[in-house]
């Protein structure tokens, strides 16, 4: 099964497309070495390889931040877009409505969605479009040098001295709350449950979204900080062991009677969560909500599948669209007759 | 057209004239959210329908119900439709303001009124024509709540047999304005007949104006310039739109939903061929028409000042990363919140210039309800062709208010897609760089996402990028594509809509005027002509760069008046830095300027003009 | 000064020319994040502490670390701080860009770097210095991080031995950059010395570069523009600061937090009379700063290109609504993210139009860290005084780069917080009109929130308001409040900083410029008079809007250049229209561009205008 | 007891400052008859009339739209902002910092705050101002015609005939899980709790959000849409019987043991809560979002006194201010001495 392989894949092989991981990498970083953003990229560039998608039915976008730097680094053969701080839901959403074909992967940080790019956040969250929304979260702007986003924790303090004394935002829960339909949190230190979410997001009919700790090894991977590697691999808690089987690899995924829940993907995809220490359903929204609250009271780092609805309709079903991309209908199909607009005269005359 | 003349001259002897026939306007004034908006429509069609020329202009106040609001119906034998400044015929319903709208009269007016209003004591040189409207409405219904309502068609009576409009138009007018609602028909035929009955019976015409059948209206259409870039949006193809509520750019989206729902859904699937959303603000609608643009929908917006304002920072990302989108500025009175619901032509440098940084946007500029039908379509295929946001400059004027026009040609010109790669292409080339200047015009080729071939892909940002579309921080890599974006523009100029020349032999004067204000201008002409024999050549802009025809325009005169609707005379300053290269030329720009919020009109521009005239002749004899 | 001109002759004709000394720059090419920072503040400071005048200017990357980086350290006798194009001694510690620097050089510049790179077979007109700076390292540490950082301090022992740095001022100015660090100190020296002790031992001397002892820097100070500005806004007493990190604006904001932790924390109290707050973005950064500056504070926010055009709406409602903000405008290299870390002056007409609607800001144009200081100060003054919004427009250069300068001198000028009324005022008044013209200046009274008077209170909007602040959709009101508004940038005109003009006797040609412009054209000016005779007249504008002293000088030259670091001539288009009055001035104005993104120097001045000059006397022999 | 009275004061009566509730009036309204707005501005001039706060120390501010447009009609004493579209947050927030004594109230819409403003919403709460924040809810968009906001029901239905397909957005949710520190929703047809919980608001020393339910009469008042009169009225479902004693009437309500909870505020005031069918504590966090939750899923409607938590630090005392309005220090205390600059200077040496 896809997500239980222990190494990448050697260079030669290929997947069911027929191409090799080299295919879906992209430009070489110009992150800080160690930055964890960068983990991210691989384990993306490892999901479509596995996914065996085409690179060129992919659109990746992004804000401004180092995180939003990324999709640089990742599907060389995609297109790309790099926007403004953000605003990037809204441009993934415009091209994903423009062309519904698209595999739509958006790639923000915490500043960048939480602080100024909140608002947008929450109306794509509303909308449920087909768009993987990956928040790579360090808890501080990295790109101008360090200050706090709205996602860094109570009491931190930076390099400065200045401490943060607001309340950070919890992605995951707004996200829930607010309609998105597949909803995980997880550890860029974590590459194997990473990998296995991404899958699960790619292959998802609404909006994903991705909150991932990704240390900011330059400003924000002190001692003390919940954004650091230390502290994550000393308390990232798994909510359950999760598993990817992907629609064209029907084999069954043997475990016992009641050990693991599955959930079926509306493209035929399972995700398997194996059981760990709690008993755990994602497809309760209640759940999922006091789960989270009780996570951020306590101070857990609880990683994993944290809320999937794998039905609800998205927008463009909504929108009840023709099935070919917008930007790719003919004249014929997009001006109306000549008799259109004699109608339209007539009833102004 | 010399009665025109006279009839003033007349007028100012304050003499009771003889029949003025077809040439007049009528104010309505009443209170907003007291539904006198299809009393208007029928008073105003049935005129329309006469074969009258007529214009309908809506003052309504930023407000829901409760507050003044005035209509004004213009009837013109001679095809006039902008503003008419005076009032010639008030329909005094609102008690807030009668007493104003009574004295901001021209001598001779004809007043018909609430007649528990007592306004005749206000004056002696108008006609009063007293009508007790809310005991007749019990007369037409019991119904309490409909009555408020009802006065108003009864004014519609009252006017129509006053102004001796044809019955019969009138009931067809009504029809009309409530389709197949029989029962609202009925009852509201009745107000009308009863507003007739009470005419004939207890009034006595004492005013000269009148409506005679006229044949100048034969097959023409009213419409409203928002309405007619909603349908140049559809024939233009447009895939994605996006919006967010604005006065008074919200009617054009919303005409378009109903447009759409009509005529772009899949005959066979019964789905839809595009996309319409409302965003959640103006941030969010540019960002959504972007992202559209650049995975290769037809993609807009529509909004007015406050949010352009929002929109500059997309749009510097889409001049610079070479996104298209259409944009569509319906403006009103600004700074900030300003007048929601007024007019003006004051976004025009901000917009030109929008974001931060060397800035420059294609701009066109409609002037009427065809062309807001036909740049509607034409801004689409500017933004693909120069890979750019195009933005069109109308007003509230145009944009909400009635105008007379020709029914719309069926669009012959095809789509122009610009240059985008196809995969094929690509298989043919091998490889392309997103922003290099293959044809020398500074256009570079694109392609979408989706584009099944391994070279089709490249990476677009709004910092610095290479010909292949790499990052870059090289100066020569920025001042190279600062340089092409430059190029682009300049090829631009070339494709806009050109200005519209109207020849006037051996004329010293020069006017140039753009946008809603072309029609006060045309008259304004007439004016200047007839009354002070002061011939004045005539350029209206369509666009903005400006282009060459500016240039010999101006050499060809002693003096140019640019007429615009804002205080800063924002196109005088765009013109005046055209002519730079051109010695002693931006020397003759004079402004006039009309910024009070309400639509321009031919009195104040002729009055104007033969001021600065005067000026300007005294000053030659001086020197 | 003619040595200057000779120098260069010589180095034109490729001769290894004689001791050159104190007149030179060193660049040094790291990669950032490799901690050189500290390393080149030793270097300059020893020069700079040896009475020597220097500048230094960072040329870094938009990226945290590993990508290629330069700092140039400009010695100059003359006290040139401008940048200058040509690079005499190249320290190549990058391997990146090592072959590009190295052919980038003037023939007979010299080049220190790692040997291991091999640069040496690279040119033949060139001196070489290998170092073996990595082996160095070792020496000097066991500890393996440190190494690269301490490889950098090696270059500079290397360096002062070569140009013969004085020992001593090293030894002090490591002292001053570590402060207190003893352990810090002690193993940077050892690192210093080591570097020395190399060059005296395996290095023999082939360049002509060398620093001597002089006097021009006594007393003097090294600091960059934002942090003169946080200093201006201090002593200005500001009170209320708000903000959204932005490269190259964050280090005003983040260098005020200091200053203000140090010295505007309440004696008695330990409070702060002062709130900085970190916004979640610029909208919020500007709507908190109008907030305060309506509740009375003196309240500012700094940014750079994206956050203007973010600010756009309510800008224009602190326009309208007129009142006080102070915004810092960094300018960096637009449109769009464009390049975050390289300088421009490409936002002048936006800034200044800023927003929908008829809108004009006043814009202060510091050109030194003395002036970042004092407008730092005058901003908050001209603010309220003209109840508006005031930019501050600096740039990346200006900002963030190191200038020589005598210490500021202890601001005499009171603030002056313009025309608020007080409970006491009301009482003799018995009431006031917030928008009444009063004294004819086109500035009316404001009050504050809390004033204890019953006739003190008003609504503020940005939607039409009487002179009584009351709604208002009259077209009467609206005009007169927009004349009024006019008539109050009219009055501003005479109160904003005016330009400084720089005579020279029976010039023809005259120059404008005007912020971080302004050493590269004094430098200029110098090179076109020793080396062509060229004498030219200059005018350094300090804010918009521009004054008359522009047109008496325009009309004093035959030709004006205007120097600009942007693509579309923005301020030349700004003078042009400002000279539209005046019959053929405007016809004078020739535009002398820069917007590579580096900062401008000298030598392209001087060429381009000696070019263009060549130019005119063609055209005038021709006609 | 304040909030008891059942009619409103005879005019000539005057409260603890010797002011007449006519001293609390603003301009004529100008919205429609009937607006659920205007019912709101009459209780705002009733509790400040109750409180007896001089006018000249409020401070009132909105954003754009009907609802915003309601602070000129109350107050005319006070001074008055009428802002840009959906920011208000950031005025009232630079205000209280400039001026800390004023006391400050925003009025926004539900287009204001949950669409185009829900940004500044987000941030203003996490900032904890003391800053009573009303959100006249209606649904959609009065001032521009009747448009959905992000608080429309889903599935409700223009005159238009357009459907709104969005899930609403819970701002009291939302609100408590940000960090505002008093939280309560109520309704225009409710006068008498409304008048207590506004009271109460203003007595609190963090931000303070009122939800309030507010019928357009014009655009959202059909049957079947819950922001309706007739909705409300027969949907209310009180959490409690709110009642309010000021900390200048240190009476004693008197009421069964267990009947009824106190809240004390910072200065003194108290809230008191009598109980109703269900037993209801607003001071525990994790209970006022399941309550929410549980609310929002049943489609109920419950008014009250949903989260309060007096104590919590606001952003002024974390700033550590002087208690002199910022806006008012003399020059001698804002700029620093001679000796402060020479200090800087040497250093730059
Ligand atoms: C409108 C605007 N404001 C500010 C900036 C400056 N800026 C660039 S990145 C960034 C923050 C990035 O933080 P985050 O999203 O967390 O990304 P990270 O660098 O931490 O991965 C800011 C404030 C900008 N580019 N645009
Ligand atoms: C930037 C901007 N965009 C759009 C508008 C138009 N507009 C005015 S009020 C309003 C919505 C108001 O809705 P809400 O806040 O719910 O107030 P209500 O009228 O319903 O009380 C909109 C979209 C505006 N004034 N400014
Ligand atoms: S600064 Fe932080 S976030 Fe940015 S690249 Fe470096 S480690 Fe990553
Ligand atoms: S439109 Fe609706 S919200 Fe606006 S005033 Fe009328 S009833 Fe109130
Ligand atoms: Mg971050
Ligand atoms: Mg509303």
């Amino acid at each position: 099964m896809a997500t239980v392989k222990e190494s990448p894949p050697p260079q030669k092989k290929v997947n069911r497309i027929g191409l090799t991981v080299a295919d879906y990498k992209g430009k070489p970083s110009t992150l800080c070495d160690g930055c964890g953003h960068d983990a991210i990229s691989s384990q993306l560039t490892k999901a479509f390889f596995e996914l065996g998608i085409q690179p060129y039915q992919v659109a990746k976008l992004s804000g401004i931040g180092c995180s939003s730097k990324t999709p640089a680094y990742f599907l060389g053969k995609s297109h790309g877009f790099n926007g403004v701080h953000g605003r990037m839901p809204s441009l993934a959403a415009g091209t994903v409505l423009a062309n519904r074909t698209l595999r739509v992967v958006g790639v923000s940080g915490d500043g960048d969605t939480a602080s100024i790019g909140i608002g947008q956040f929450v109306h794509l969250l509303r909308r449920n479009l087909p768009i993987v929304y990956i928040v790579e979260n360090n808890g501080v702007y990295g790109l101008t040098k360090g200050q706090f986003s709205a996602t860094a924790d109570l009491g931190s303090k930076l390099k400065t001295g200045v401490v943060n004394e607001l309340p950070p935002i919890d992605l995951c829960t707004l996200a829930v709350e607010l309609g998105a339909t597949y909803v995980a949190r997880s550890f860029a230190g974590d590459p194997k449950q990473l990998v296995a979410l991404l899958e699960g997001a790619l292959s998802h009919k609404g909006t994903s979204v991705l909150d991932i700790i990704s240390p900011c090894v330059t400003f924000n991977n002190h001692p003390g900080s919940t954004k650091s590697y230390t502290w994550g691999k000393e308390h990232e808690e798994m909510l359950h062991e999760v598993g990817f089987v992907p629609y064209f690899e029907q084999i069954n995924v043997d475990y016992e009677e009641g050990s693991a829940l599955e959930v079926a993907l509306h493209d035929g995809s399972r995700i398997v969560l194996k059981k760990l220490e709690r008993d755990y359903d994602p497809t309760d929204r209640t759940c999922a909500l006091s789960l989270l609250r009780e996570a951020s009271e306590k101070g857990q780092f609880l990683t994993g599948l944290v809320y999937v609805d794998p039905e609800r309709e998205n927008f463009l079903e909504l929108l009840d669209l023709v099935e070919e991309p917008l930007a790719l209908l003919p004249m014929e199909r997009l001006r109306p007759p000549q008799e259109a607009l004699d109608e339209v005269m007539e009833s102004l005359k | 057209m010399s009665t025109e003349a006279l009839v003033r001259e007349k007028r100012e002897r304050h003499i009771q004239p003889e029949a003025i026939v077809n040439d007049f306007s009528i104010q309505v004034a009443t209170i907003n959210g007291s539904g006198s908006q299809s009393s208007n429509n029928v008073l105003m069609r049935s005129i329309f329908r006469m074969g009258v020329p007529v214009s309908g202009k809506n003052l309504f106040p930023s407000n829901i119900a409760g507050l003044p609001t005035w209509f004004t119906i213009r009837a013109s034998k001679q095809g006039y439709i902008a503003r008419r400044k005076e009032v010639d015929f008030l329909v005094a319903m609102n008690p807030q303001t009668a007493r104003e709208d009574v004295e901001s009269l021209r001598p001779g007016a004809a007043v018909v009124y609430e007649q528990s209003l007592k306004l005749d004591g206000l004056r002696k040189d108008l006609v009063f024509y007293p009508v007790p409207f809310a005991e007749l409405a019990k007369q037409v219904t019991e119904e309490v709540k409909l009555r408020k309502l009802l006065a108003n068609m009864i004014y519609v009576g009252v006017v129509g047999q006053l102004l001796s409009i044809d019955k019969e138009e009138i009931k067809k007018s009504v029809v009309k304005q409530f389709q197949s609602k029989a029962k609202a028909i009925a009852l509201n035929q009745k107000a009308i007949d009863l507003g007739f009955e009470y005419a004939e019976q207890s009034l006595t015409k004492a005013d000269p104006l009148r409506v005679e059948h006229m044949d100048k209206t034969q097959g023409k259409v009213l419409i409203d310039g928002n309405a007619a870039g909603a349908l140049g949006a559809m024939f233009g193809g447009v895939t994605v739109v996006t919006w967010y509520p604005i006065t008074p750019s919200s009617s054009l989206c919303e005409q378009l939903i109903e447009y759409m729902k009509a005529y772009r859904v899949d005959k066979e699937t019964g789905k839809a061929t595009y996309a319409i959303v409302q965003a959640e603000d103006e941030l969010a609608a540019i960002g959504m028409a972007l992202g559209a643009g650049w995975a290769g929908a037809r993609s807009m917006t529509s909004t007015s000042g406050p949010g352009i304002s929002l929109m500059s920072e997309f749009v510097g990302l889409g001049y610079y990363a070479e996104i298209p989108a259409v944009i569509w500025n319906i403006q009103r009175v600004g700074p900030s919140t300003g007048l929601p619901t007024r007019t003006s032509q004051g976004d025009i440098l901000f917009t030109y210039l929008l974001s931060h940084g060397d800035t420059k946007h294609l701009c066109l500029l409609p002037a009427s309800v065809d062309e807001c039908f036909e740049f509607g379509m034409e801004a689409f295929n500017l933004a693909e062709r120069f890979q750019t946001p195009v933005f069109v400059l109308s007003d509230l004027d145009l944009g909400m208010n009635y105008w007379m026009a020709d029914p719309f040609p069926y669009p012959q010109k095809p789509f122009d897609r610009g240059k985008v790669l196809t995969a094929e292409d690509l298989e043919k080339l091998g490889s392309f760089a997103r922003y290099r200047d293959v044809d020398g015009d500074g256009i570079p080729y694109r392609t979408l996402p989706g584009t099944e071939h391994p070279a089709a892909a490249y990476f677009t940002r709004g910092s610095g990028h290479s010909e292949n579309a790499e990052y870059t921080e090289r100066p020569d890599d920025y001042q190279n594509n600062m340089d092409r974006l430059a190029r682009k523009f300049e090829t631009a100029r070339k494709h806009v809509p050109q200005p519209v020349l109207e020849e006037e032999p051996d004329a010293e004067v020069g006017i140039i005027a753009f946008g809603s204000s072309h029609w006060a201008v045309t008259e304004a002409r007439d004016q200047l002509k007839l009354e002070k024999n002061l011939k004045a050549r005539y350029l209206r802009l369509r666009a903005l760069p400006l282009t060459e025809t500016l240039h010999s325009f101006v050499r060809s005169c002693q003096r140019v008046y640019v007429v615009e609707q804002n205080r800063d005379a924002q196109m005088a300053q765009l013109i005046r830095l055209e002519l730079s290269q051109q010695p002693g030329q931006q020397d003759k720009i004079r402004s006039v300027l009309h910024y009070d919020g309400l639509p321009i009109d031919a009195r104040s521009v002729a009055d104007e003009i033969v001021a600065l005239e005067k000026k300007a002749s005294r000053k030659t004899e001086e020197s």
